[in-house]
């Protein structure tokens, strides 16, 4: 705990000075959010953490298929709700039961 | 009593004042819009969440002021059958209160002058599994209110939990149209108010704790067609950013970032839903509305900025086009949200320039002002002293200068780190007062303890990672588990807190305040207060049936200026009492931090509505009466 | 306002009063039941149903009055957490009152000086299988107090709707001590308040629409030992049958009827449950009680006149010997389950000889005066006349003389009997104005048909044998399915009805009256109303949360007169609301009947107080903040 | 329908007559409750019913063992307090598990 303490106080005296504002970040030192790659995008790892979960101990192991389902989702919920409109649209009827909405013309 | 003189006093002061300037706001486009704007401005409705698109909670009535509120009681009351958090505030249009509550959300329309009789229910039909997936009590934030255009009905819209949006008739609470706008199978719902604006409804979703990823649509009111949707990650296609998005400050971050700060798919997975609360400027054309928080909880699990969360969005209302975004929490490490309600005002900066401003006391401990113009940071300070994970704000770049003593990563325990989870404000809806030029905060007063742990994805399964211990922060009593809150009368120029006021617990649901120098809100553990906004010197109160976490809402009929708030305890510091749990880390740490709220009030719901006296629609007893006698 | 001087002149006149009378009521022998009767006697108590042991719902006081009572005003509220009927009312004891709600029967103590904290909360773990054999919604109908003796506690009674009898420290809320009264499995539950008489605590059990046999039981409220129990049906033995039982009305019937009035062995699945409630005579040493419905409600399934169902028992308290019992519906048709209230007064008869009596408006529609040192039928008048099974009731025998033509058996389907099975009075607890010599009642008018079906007897399950469809009496409205209700002013001596008055619904909860000249009752639709008692003009009304089927009750504190009441709709009038039931016939014709309940009130539950202006514990807003401020 | 109404203003003008009380019931007349066997036992079938249940077309055909259910219950229930009252009168503590009741001499 103490070595955190330490350099978060020395970051916070380097801000003060104005420096390090979007700069490469410093190998290291603790993550206070002002060691910018690019603007917006200062994110660093905590000192002895890896720059990258994927393949590290802390690896999420995200499975692609479950990741997909949410879209798939949405797209699904999408289709149904453009049926609904289009026959709401057409007709001044709503039915919400997509599998009752007749497919006719118009 | 003086009953009579009293009520034709303020008809011909306040109200009658009132209704000229509505009269005189009416612009000769008749759009549905425009009769909203005359809508929220009249005193005798509240029609939206905020009272007007100024989000500002604030009413010019001063038929109740700090001389008679001490004679405020109860006129009327309302149990609308349903258990559980009672957020938000109901509607009042045109002489009819609309109210919903929480799962199943049910909705009630009742006559104001004889609210003794339903005039409609909508009691829709949910799948219990919505219940399974929603993180914090199954609450609902509120209704949205469209007048109808002559061929259209006006129309009431409500989110269920189930992820449906519906639109009623106003008249006949009959369903107009129904949509699906998010799926319970992966974990989304919806507990937000809808938004009516410019013939559009808006709505985002909930579930960030389940790794849902988050977006806000626009549907036509009319017919419940898809506008647009914009994401909270991902490609700037899908954030809709407009091309000259942040051009006003880069600093904060411009093209390809929704992906870029993530490592691999994890935008997909990665939160950013709103849920909390929207304010619209017709001059700027823009919708504002917070991001919440990145998923999972677990920091070490999402390397980079994970941008667009926490974000406070300006969108173009018609488009959808992201003008700016302002990341306040990058990266963030304990779940601070960023959904808070968004205040608008015109001030004066400290310059002495006059500018149209966007407040919002976001979760994070930091009350934020921008420019809604063009997202410039006019202003950020600590919302209380206490907040410990950052030193300030640097008002250059925006970046908040974080303490790595307060950061929360993979084999480490954080201690000590204010605020906690909850916030230092959550959902709370506050209120600003114009002639004073404060904003009047309910707020949390929490720190916690953070221990992140690693977990894989399932889609519609909890996806924290995180073990919480909350408990009151420094000038609370944690002997007691009390001094959980705080009620604050805040300047966003100076940032002087004129005065502030430990609550024992959170203030959970937001402020009102009114010309009367008075505002109003309610407690955890069942009190509606009011206090004289000059001072916070607390004038009333009133001890509800049960714990308040929505806002109280002011109105007028007849003559008579009434105060309603909806009781019901729950929401998130209610999961302990809400789902009878006991563990203090259950409910991700709030059984614990308010393990003693059940010493004070019980579950409950409905609306409780107050006039000076008490007078209101039953002064004649027979008003309602069975007809033969 | 003119808060002080108005309560000093109570505290100088009322309440100093009210201790001095209560101080010479003290008598030498210091026993808890002594004390029990001293504190009943205090306007500062509501110890037990009834207010004191006779039973009458009747207050002196006269703070609140018909001059003010338009000034009457919530001064503050609190939710059990609960839905579901709250019937009964609460206790209120030395500066405490203490609540009781439905299933899961949750028991709270508060403290009058700040009720906004609980002292103390009993929350048992039941079996939800107690939920199923309730007959009528999951209610529960009060607490009891005993005093204490110095070594025991004093202490709070409640029963559980899972049969247990549970003695509490009213200190702590902490179980005393627990016992098993009625067996779930068998469909025995338990709805009823417990009575506290002579350091025992009595209690009966529900369950006829089960087939259970019912019984009521003496306990002494030190140790739960059981001193006594009387059924109400087999044995002389098992019905404690005194040697001289009925021996001033022989005609009533004396030995041996409890077994031979039934076919074989139907006397043990034969009902006469009683789970209503009790009053209590120091000076004959009896307490009276009445028994219920026999089963099932099929009367061709059992032939006989069912003996001792549907009596009114006056037992002797030290062993529950029966002095006299007189039956007021044998070989009952109809469901007439005479269990309702016992109210005793002194009033001269129609020879202007004064007499020590006992009145009870039957569920069968006539409200019977008997004289309560013997049993002698005084009177007996049709609470309405609109009631058609019997002509009237023969003063010599007291045999009710039927109208065949509303007879019910089976393969025949009887129409437009009036009661109908909820009876023109149910549970509710009315109220006898002793200056005024008027019985004060909330009546049912509800009418019905009835369809007898033969079915099988399996232990633990319904047992009821009839379809019913229940409509508005004949001076209702039938197309509305409104006008189910009456209030009624009734002379007992002279069966003048002095005025009665309609209402929407049933008055299910019962009735309070106060030496103000009020009469104060809720409705199902959910308004707390004020009558003046000598005319019935409707003085004062509040909207509550939710429907009324509980009494209301007085007591002063601190020199302000409050009055109390529960709300939460449900009992059977409101099944069809609590369990969503949509068939009219469902709730054995109570959804058909109060169809129409839905449309004005909800669930909800908890207790509402008032006091003129509101005025309370809050009116210092600094009471029971949080410390700091 | 309409001999039920004949029927039951005859019976309502012997009562008015001071007749028939206490006296064995009048075959076939619709039963008012007002021809009783004894003081306190008036029932009678309704006309062209069964005089007994048992073995007629409305017999219940009761389960002698259902019948005996509840009296068992209740001896059970009596027989647990007495051991909890006991306890509790002995010791001055109350245990509501019977199991945990322990079974020592006093
Ligand atoms: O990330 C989300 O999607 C999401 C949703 C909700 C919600 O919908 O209620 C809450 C939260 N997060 C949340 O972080 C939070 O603190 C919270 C409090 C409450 C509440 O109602 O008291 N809801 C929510
Ligand atoms: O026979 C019984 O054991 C029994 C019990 C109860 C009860 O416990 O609530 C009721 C009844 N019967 C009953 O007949 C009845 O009308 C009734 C109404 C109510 C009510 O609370 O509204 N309970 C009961
Ligand atoms: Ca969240
Ligand atoms: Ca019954």
């Amino acid at each position: 705990m103490k070595w955190t303490s330490l350099i978060s106080s020395a970051a916070g005296l380097s801000v003060a000075a104005g420096l390090t504002l979007f700069t490469a970040p410093v190998a290291m030192a603790a993550y206070d959010g002002t060691h910018c790659k690019a603007p917006g995008n200062c994110w660093e790892p905590q000192p002895g953490y890896p720059e990258q979960g994927i393949g590290s101990k802390y690896d999420p192991h995200h499975d692609p298929k479950e990741l997909a389902k949410q879209q798939e989702a949405e797209d699904q919920m999408d289709e149904r709700n453009a049926k609904r409109v289009r026959y709401f649209k057409s007709w001044g009827q709503f039915i919400y039961d997509v599998n009752k909405i007749p497919s006719g013309p118009k | 009593m003086k009953k009579t003189p009293f009520r034709r006093r303020f008809l011909t002061s306040i109200s009658v004042l009132a209704t000229l300037a509505a009269a005189a706001s009416v612009t000769p486009t008749a759009q549905a819009n425009d009769r909203l704007i005359e809508l929220s401005k009249s005193n005798e409705n509240w029609v939206m969440p905020g009272r007007t698109y100024d989000a500002d909670n604030y009413s010019p009535m001063a038929q109740i002021n700090t001389e008679n509120v001490k004679e405020l009681r109860p006129a009327w009351s309302f149990s609308d059958g349903v258990l559980n958090g009672h957020e938000g505030a109901p509607l009042v249009v045109n002489g009819k209160m609309f109210i919903n509550g929480p799962f199943p959300n049910r909705t009630y329309a009742l006559e104001l002058d004889n609210p003794g009789k339903i005039v409609w229910e909508h009691n829709p039909k949910q799948s219990a599994s919505a219940r399974a997936v929603a993180c914090c009590d199954v609450v609902n934030r509120g209704l949205a209110y469209w007048p109808g255009d002559g061929k259209t009905p006006a129309l009431i819209f409500k989110n269920q939990l189930d992820g449906h949006l519906v639109a009623m008739n106003a008249e006949t609470g009959q369903t107009y149209w129904e949509i699906e706008n998010a799926d319970i199978k992966v974990g989304a719902t919806e507990t937000q108010a809808p938004y009516v604006v410019k013939d559009e409804v808006l709505t985002g979703t909930s579930g960030a704790e389940l790794g849902v990823r988050g977006y806000v649509t626009a549907y036509d009111v009319r017919t419940g067609e898809k506008k647009w949707r914009a994401y909270a990650t991902g490609s700037d296609k899908d954030l809709l950013l407009a091309k000259d998005f942040n051009i006003h400050n880069p600093q904060y971050g411009q093209a390809n970032l929704g992906q870029t700060t993530w490592e691999g798919d994890e935008w997909k997975i990665g939160g950013g839903t709103n849920w909390g609360w929207y304010a619209f400027d017709p001059g700027t054309n823009l919708v504002y509305f917070g991001t919440g928080n990145p998923a999972p909880w677990n920091a070490t699990m999402r390397p980079g900025d994970n941008k667009w969360t926490m974000t406070i969005f300006g969108r173009d209302v018609d488009t959808g086009e992201a003008k700016f975004g302002y990341q306040k929490t990058p990266h963030d490490e304990w779940d601070y949200a960023g959904v808070d309600v968004m205040m608008l005002s015109e001030q004066k900066d400290s310059t002495g320039k006059l500018r149209k401003l966007l407040t919002h006391p976001d979760r994070n401990g930091i009350i934020y002002t921008v420019d809604r113009e063009n997202g410039d940071l006019v202003s950020a300070h600590k919302i209380d002293d206490t907040v410990n994970w950052v030193k300030h704000v640097d008002m250059k770049t925006g970046i908040p200068i974080r303490d790595p003593e307060y950061a929360t990563y993979m084999d480490h325990k954080g201690r000590d780190i204010c605020p906690a989870a909850m916030g230092y404000h959550n959902q709370g809806f506050d209120s600003y007062d114009p002639q004073k030029q404060i904003f009047l905060l309910g707020a949390n007063h929490i720190c916690m303890d953070w221990e992140p742990f690693m977990l894989p994805y399932r889609a519609g399964q909890f996806f924290v990672g995180a073990t919480l211990s909350m408990y009151p922060g420094p000038k609370g009593n944690r002997q007691a588990a009390e001094g959980l809150g705080q009620i604050k009368a805040y300047n966003a120029i100076t940032g002087e807190i004129k005065w502030d006021k430990m609550e024992r617990f959170a203030v959970w649901g937001g402020t009102m305040s009114t010309a009367g120098n008075l505002v109003f809100y309610g407690t955890l553990d069942g009190f509606l207060k009011a206090r004289d906004t000059r001072t916070g010197e607390l004038l009333w109160k009133f001890k509800l049936p049960s714990g308040v976490v929505g806002y109280p809402i002011t109105y007028e009929h007849k003559g008579v200026q009434y105060v309603a708030i909806y009781y019901g305890v729950g929401g998130w510091p209610g999961v302990g009492m809400v789902f009878d749990l006991e563990d203090p880390s259950a409910g991700l740490g709030a059984v614990g931090a308010f393990k003693n709220l059940q010493r004070y009030t019980k579950q409950g719901g409905g609306v409780f509505v107050f006039s000076l006296g008490g007078h209101g629609p039953y002064d004649d007893p027979k008003v309602g009466e069975y007809d033969v006698n």
